[in-house]
């Protein structure tokens, strides 16, 4: 039941980063390419870690896989914010 | 505490107070570390003379779980001749690079980098461990690349990176035969693998390490690197560098090859070394002939130095039942590398005290040297003396313990190849001495005193030392020579 | 299974290698540099070896890659001239360097069958004071290797600050960094040290038993440190400012009064005997963590370069 | 092929491109970082030798580690040089012909 679940999880998650990564290769500008890398790729990460969760001995193991998930969601946003901040400045100057 | 750890703990306990302490304190600090450094380096070599080869397991581990630091003959010579080098040259910088003089980024920058490279010579001196060598010639390398470039300027910054490049290379590869034997043999110690089952990759290893060994070194054609690096650098930094620095990967070498594989050294490897000491010989003293500066003089003069060193390698053993002592060529070496460290250290420091005074150290601004600083100036000629080899320096000893096992081995070629080198030095160091003893009216000059002159001086009287009183260190060099050293390669 | 997931891997790792190599741009060499370490960290876990992971992940990849990109702004601000674009393929340095790897690939079939003898750690290990084995080579067995390495970082930074200009040597280390005040950066700051401290000391904690250690939690705790100073909550100290400097060596100072205690005691040079040891190398591990954070921070910020608001 | 020698491969592999990186990079830069791809080659290998043996040996581990540790000292100090070389000079590509400057 849990195999079953870690690998249904973690396909879901696989098809979102793979649809991240279409996103990031195929759309024209710094600004949707950052949206479907957070968003698509952020929400892979998540359902991969749900899924690895469930392979998970104790309480405090999934709690870890949640505290980096959230790490990593907290990383993201900042770092898309800086280099959207820094494209709009330089997109004004042009 | 035993001589053995305090000649390492001292330096390193230095440069940390060094670094944590600022102002006069770091000074203060640094001068008692040196000293007390040398007592214990005297203190070491009294010891292994009255009982032996010295050795410790640090930490109680024995190999090969743990590492060992081994005192013989050879790190007991290179550790005091280190410590002489080392005291000249922090006396010197206290007037050369004083803050008042060099500004405060030289003033503390200095202290912990010399302590630094200190450490990192004496534990590469008594390393056992292939590994732990790797880590105490990166201390080296970068403490000594600091050295460089402290100095500053655009220069001094360009040869601290060439340097830096040639010393990362060698030490990747000196990291790639070390990861072969590593494999091959799951062991690092060297007491341990000169009993090793010989394994195929045993040559790669050796080629690679000793690659990286001789780009350290500067061995032609690895050299291009040094005379910007070790001319450029402040004086008492330079006597350092050129003096100390390359003897440390040289005597890793020594042990690669004459304690770790000396059943893979190949005839046509070791004829392959000497070939490109030659090499060294001719071209540095070529580019030391050229030179119109003379810190570039000395340092070009390093290059072909170190190109004697390995003259030596085809000659270990040579024909040693006819020597009056065992291990001729061995020993010859060890003098050489010995007197070379001090006399080059008193040519740099000496060059460096007129230098300081004069503001330039172009060879038509060496005039009136003589008649303003006469002992540096007599301590220049004395260093002179033991580069070109004559009589009674400790040079001319080495040079002739090396020549007679060639002569007595039959190859005597290598034997010529010391003596057109004695005569090219001779010629490359004719044009600065006959320039220090021109008469030249020059303005009276704020010279520095008496006592700091003495230090150069100090340190030239110690390389003809060796020349005269030769028994004494003779029978230290016995104390755990490698066998292949009396045998041959 | 794991051996396709392995070749894989390899075959990304030597990708993004031949991309840092042979791209154009120095940024972007950057760029690869950093995935390639991140990729070289999963192989390590492959390669069963977690504690040289987490310490490629958090200073090969992290911290390697950091320094690169603060130098190549610094590089950028300077305003020296791009990189000369001619590339050309080079022939024997190719064949060479072919020659190089085959000989390493040839010396990996060539080495003795059977497999050559492990140091037999059985008899030490028990007497380590530690679990962890790695940390018990580490500190204990081969503790003169690590005094050695703690003093290459001293000298490093040592080497790096001489290389202030003069003018500058009074001034703070690094370049003022200006964050909006109230901006995401800020905020960013301001959430992640928290979680970031302590992850850093659980990882020097941990490393007695598990994976982790004095050299991987002072990676995070000065990663930290950079961010809060990116932030603008910390400000980077002054060279001159004695008490930084006290927080460099405590480390390698604690360290090394160890290893003399032993020799005062009897026992030789940097012997921690099993009685001891654990407690002994805990209260290394603690102090090495610290000046290492601090040391690989300021690594990073690098030397002062005046800056104008000061 | 068992997967020690695979990563013992890509270790060799590695070695190699790092050095011709070394010798094609004129930024200096870059070859800063060609050389810890040579150092990180070298101990992909040293870890195949650790993983060759079926039991755990530690020392290849803390051997790495101290490597990487080393490797990280030695670009810090190369790119202070490298950035300091550029702002004295204005370039930051390799000084070929400042001999004897």
């Amino acid at each position: 039941m849990a195999d079953f679940a870690t690998y249904l999880f973690t396909g879901v998650g696989l098809f979102f980063f793979v649809a991240g990564s279409v996103g990031f290769l195929r759309f024209p500008d710094v600004f949707s390419r950052l949206h479907a890398l957070t968003k698509a790729d952020n929400l892979g990460l998540g359902f991969i870690t749900l899924g690895t969760a469930f392979q998970a001995e104790a309480w405090r193991d999934a709690a870890l896989l949640a505290l980096i998930w959230g790490l990593v969601l907290l990383a993201a946003g900042t770092v898309s914010q800086l280099i959207s901040r820094d494209a709009l400045r330089e997109r004004d100057e042009k | 505490m035993s001589a053995l750890a305090a000649v390492l703990v001292l330096p390193l306990a230095g440069a940390l107070f060094a670094v944590a302490l600022s102002g006069r304190a770091t000074r203060i600090v640094a001068l008692a570390a040196s000293a007390g450094t040398l007592a214990a380096a005297l203190a070491l070599a009294a010891s292994v003379i009255s009982h032996g080869t010295l050795r410790l397991e640090v930490g109680g581990w024995a190999p090969p779980v743990g590492i060992v630091l081994e005192a013989d003959g050879l790190s007991i010579a290179m550790i005091v001749m280190t410590a002489f080098v080392m005291v000249a040259a922090s006396l010197s910088a206290c007037h050369m690079l004083a803050p008042e003089a060099a500004g405060p980024r030289v003033a503390f920058g200095f202290w912990p980098l010399m302590l630094l490279l200190w450490t990192a010579l004496n534990a590469v001196f008594l390393s056992r461990d292939l590994f732990n060598l790797y880590v105490g010639i990166e201390l080296l390398s970068l403490a000594a690349i600091g050295l460089v470039a402290l100095e500053g300027k655009a220069a001094a910054l360009s040869a601290a990176i060439r340097y830096m490049i040639f010393a990362l290379a060698g030490s990747l590869l000196y990291l790639a035969g070390l990861v072969l034997v590593y494999a091959a043999h799951g062991a690092l110690d060297i007491g341990l693998l000169a009993d090793r089952m010989p394994a195929e990759t045993d040559a790669l290893a050796l080629a690679l390490m000793t690659a990286g060994l001789m780009a350290k070194t500067a061995l032609f054609p690895f050299h291009v690197w040094l005379p910007p690096a070790h001319g450029g650098a402040a004086a008492p930094a330079s006597a350092m560098l050129s003096g100390l620095v390359p003897k440390a990967s040289f005597i890793i070498l020594l042990r690669l090859w004459f304690e770790v594989m000396p059943d893979r050294a190949a005839g046509e490897a070791l004829t392959l070394m000497a070939a490109l000491g030659i090499a060294a010989v001719v071209w540095g003293s070529v580019g030391a002939l050229v030179q119109i500066r003379m810190k570039l003089i000395v340092a070009y003069s390093t290059v072909a130095q170190i190109g004697y060193l390995f003259l030596f390698f085809p000659l270990a053993g040579g024909a040693s039942a006819e020597q009056p002592w065992a291990g001729g060529a061995w020993n010859g070496m060890v003098f050489f590398a010995v007197s070379h460290g001090l006399a080059k250290a008193a040519m740099f420091i000496a060059v460096g005290q007129w230098m300081s005074v004069r503001g330039s150290d172009r060879l038509d601004e060496m005039r009136g040297f003589a008649s303003a600083m006469p002992m540096t100036a007599f301590a220049f000629v004395l260093a002179s003396i033991t580069i070109v080899g004559l009589p009674p320096s400790g040079g001319f000893t080495a040079k002739y313990l090396i020549m007679t096992s060639a002569f007595a081995a039959g190859q005597w070629f290598w034997g010529l190849v010391m003596a057109g080198g004695g005569l090219l030095a001779a010629a490359y160091l004719y044009r600065p001495v006959a320039e220090i003893f021109a008469r030249a009216d020059i303005p009276a000059l704020p010279v520095p005193s008496r006592v700091w002159q003495v230090v150069p001086l100090f340190l030239a009287c110690a390389a003809v030392a060796l020349g005269i009183a030769s028994s004494a260190p003779f029978e230290l060099l016995t104390m755990g020579r490698p066998q292949a050293a009396e045998d041959g390669l | 299974m794991t051996l396709i997931f392995d070749a894989m891997l390899c075959a990304l790792t030597l990708g993004v290698a031949l991309a840092t190599v042979l791209g154009c741009g120095v940024f972007r060499t950057i760029v690869f540099f950093v995935v390639y370490g991140l990729l070289l960290s999963v192989a390590w876990v492959r390669l069963d070896a977690v504690d040289v992971a987490l310490a490629e992940a958090a200073i090969g990849a992290g911290l390697t890659g950091v320094l690169f990109l603060a130098a190549f702004g610094k590089l950028t601000r300077i305003g020296v001239e791009a990189e000369p674009s001619p590339k050309r393929f080079h022939l024997p340095a190719a064949l060479g360097c072919i020659g190089l790897s085959g000989a390493m690939a040839w010396a990996w079939f060539a080495l003795p069958e059977p497999h050559r003898p492990t140091p037999d750690l059985s008899d030490a290990l028990p007497r380590a004071g530690v679990e962890n084995p790695v940390t018990a080579v580490l500190l204990n067995f081969r503790a003169w290797d690590t005094l050695l390495e703690g003093t290459v970082l001293l000298a490093a930074l040592i080497g790096l600050w001489i290389l202030t200009r003069d003018e500058d040597w009074h001034h703070r280390l690094g370049r003022l960094q200006h964050v909006r005040s109230g901006g995401v950066m800020e905020s960013f700051g301001r959430l992640l040290p928290p979680v970031g401290t302590l992850v850093g000391v659980y990882l020097i904690y941990i490393g007695a038993d598990q994976p982790g250690g004095a050299f991987q939690g002072g990676t995070v705790l000065a990663a930290v440190g950079l961010i809060a100073a990116l932030a603008g909550l910390l400000r980077p100290p002054r060279i001159t400012e004695c008490s930084w400097r006290m927080a460099l060596v405590a480390g390698p100072l604690v360290f090394l009064g160890a290893g003399v205690a032993g020799e005062v005691f009897g026992v030789g040079f940097l012997t921690l005997p099993g009685s001891i040891a654990e407690g002994a190398i805990f209260i290394i591990e603690v102090a090495l963590g610290l000046s290492i954070a601090v040391t690989l921070a300021l690594l990073v910020i690098g030397p002062p370069e005046g800056g104008d608001s000061e | 092929m068992t997967s020690p020698t695979l990563y013992a491969l890509t270790g060799a592999a590695l070695i190699g491109i790092g050095f011709y990186g070394l010798i094609e990079a004129q930024h200096l830069l870059r070859r800063v970082i060609t050389f810890n791809l040579i150092g990180s080659g070298l101990f992909v290998f040293l870890g195949a030798v650790g993983a060759r043996n079926d039991g755990f040996d530690p020392i290849p581990q803390a051997l790495i580690i101290t490597g990487i540790v080393v490797a990280l000292s030695a670009s810090a100090l190369a790119v202070g040089l490298v950035v300091a070389h550029s702002r004295a000079s204005g370039r930051a590509t390799f000084p070929e012909e400042d001999e004897d400057a």
